[in-house]
């Protein structure tokens, strides 16, 4: 799911990736910077989350997993 | 009691401390984050909150449950306004009452710090005399 | 602006808040002390103040000067009620508006905490089940 | 001046003495406490004011002070 900046910049609330079994968060972090070149360098910056916790770049992935991409928060 | 109130509507801090007031309470401590006219010298004419809103939800209702665990409270409330806001409305209540007054202080600060941290809600700022911006990317 | 209130009337949050608010604003830290319904196991049925009004205030101002001096807070205001209340209700609402958290928190605390030990006002506790006591002696 | 458990105790708001020349706080405390001395065990626990000021026991009154005895404070 995307949000804010990548959601503005992107017009899109959701891309799908086809990825490999045994995918990872980092592996899907650089297929998104592959496809959307005008969003890389936001990439660097932002967490990801699965559902509503936030994962690592090591998190393998399953294929039903939603996943966020959550750049720097600014609430409050 | 925990809650959490994500919103688009305008918040209120006299029915926010309603929420926590106890007759077991001695000490309330409220913070209010409201809208500035300025950023960093830019004169900022509004705010726009975006919010991965389950998660932010999922989030906030951790970060109380931690409080809880860590400081003796009674009643916490965290209230975010989403969408459009003008210069001086309230953006974000925390209100936390406890028995005694520095379990308040302590839990209150501590909801702010976390939620600034780890909960997904986004600010853009829409500028008097530039474009809008996300903040932070 | 610095504003100091004492008053036989209820105390209100909002209308206290609106006394500090401000587009130069972007955080109110609100402390509000409310009546238990104990103390030290006892059963505590209202509570009475009584202030030395005059040097109150002018205490209650000094304070307010020394926390404008240390921090760089925007309005804060001090309201304290006198007369009977009841449990549940506010007898003290301290709020303070600063352009970020870190002041607002501090200065909130520093009042409150100078209020505990330099402000002649005083407090005799009903008990359900005793006669009423004047705490402190 | 009197307040709280002093006025409550003496049923009054005021008491008038007359000291010495060059008197201080203590001497005041002193003869407050042998003219009531259902309230002397509370003077210990007191502070005392000069108009809006506290003052310490050393401090010299003057015919026009108007003192207040001040009992422990539980503002808040």
């Amino acid at each position: 799911m995307l949000f804010a900046i990548f959601r503005e910049s992107l017009d899109k609330n959701e891309v799908e990736f086809e990825l490999p079994d045994g995918s990872t968060v980092d592996d899907l972090q650089s297929a998104f910077g592959e496809r959307f070149e005008n969003v890389r360098k936001y990439i660097s910056l932002s967490r990801v989350a699965v559902g509503n916790e936030f994962v690592g770049g090591d998190h393998v992935l399953r294929p039903e997993n939603v996943v966020s991409f959550i750049p720097p928060v600014q609430g409050g | 009691m925990n809650s959490v109130i994500l919103t688009t509507d305008p918040l209120d801090v006299n029915s926010t401390v309603a929420m926590v007031s106890s007759p077991f309470a001695g000490a309330i401590d409220v913070f209010i984050g409201t809208v500035r006219n300025s950023d960093e010298g830019r004169e900022v004419s509004a705010l726009y909150y975006e919010a991965h809103a389950e998660m932010a939800k999922s989030q906030l209702s951790k970060i109380l449950q931690e409080t809880k665990r860590e400081f003796d409270v009674i009643h916490q409330v965290v209230a975010h306004r989403l969408g459009l806001l003008k210069v001086g409305e309230p953006s974000t209540i925390i209100a936390v009452a406890s028995a005694h007054r520095a379990e308040a202080f302590s839990a209150c600060r501590q909801i702010i710090e976390r939620l600034k941290v780890d909960v997904p809600i986004w600010k853009k700022e829409h500028f008097k005399d530039a474009d809008p911006e996300w903040l932070g990317v």
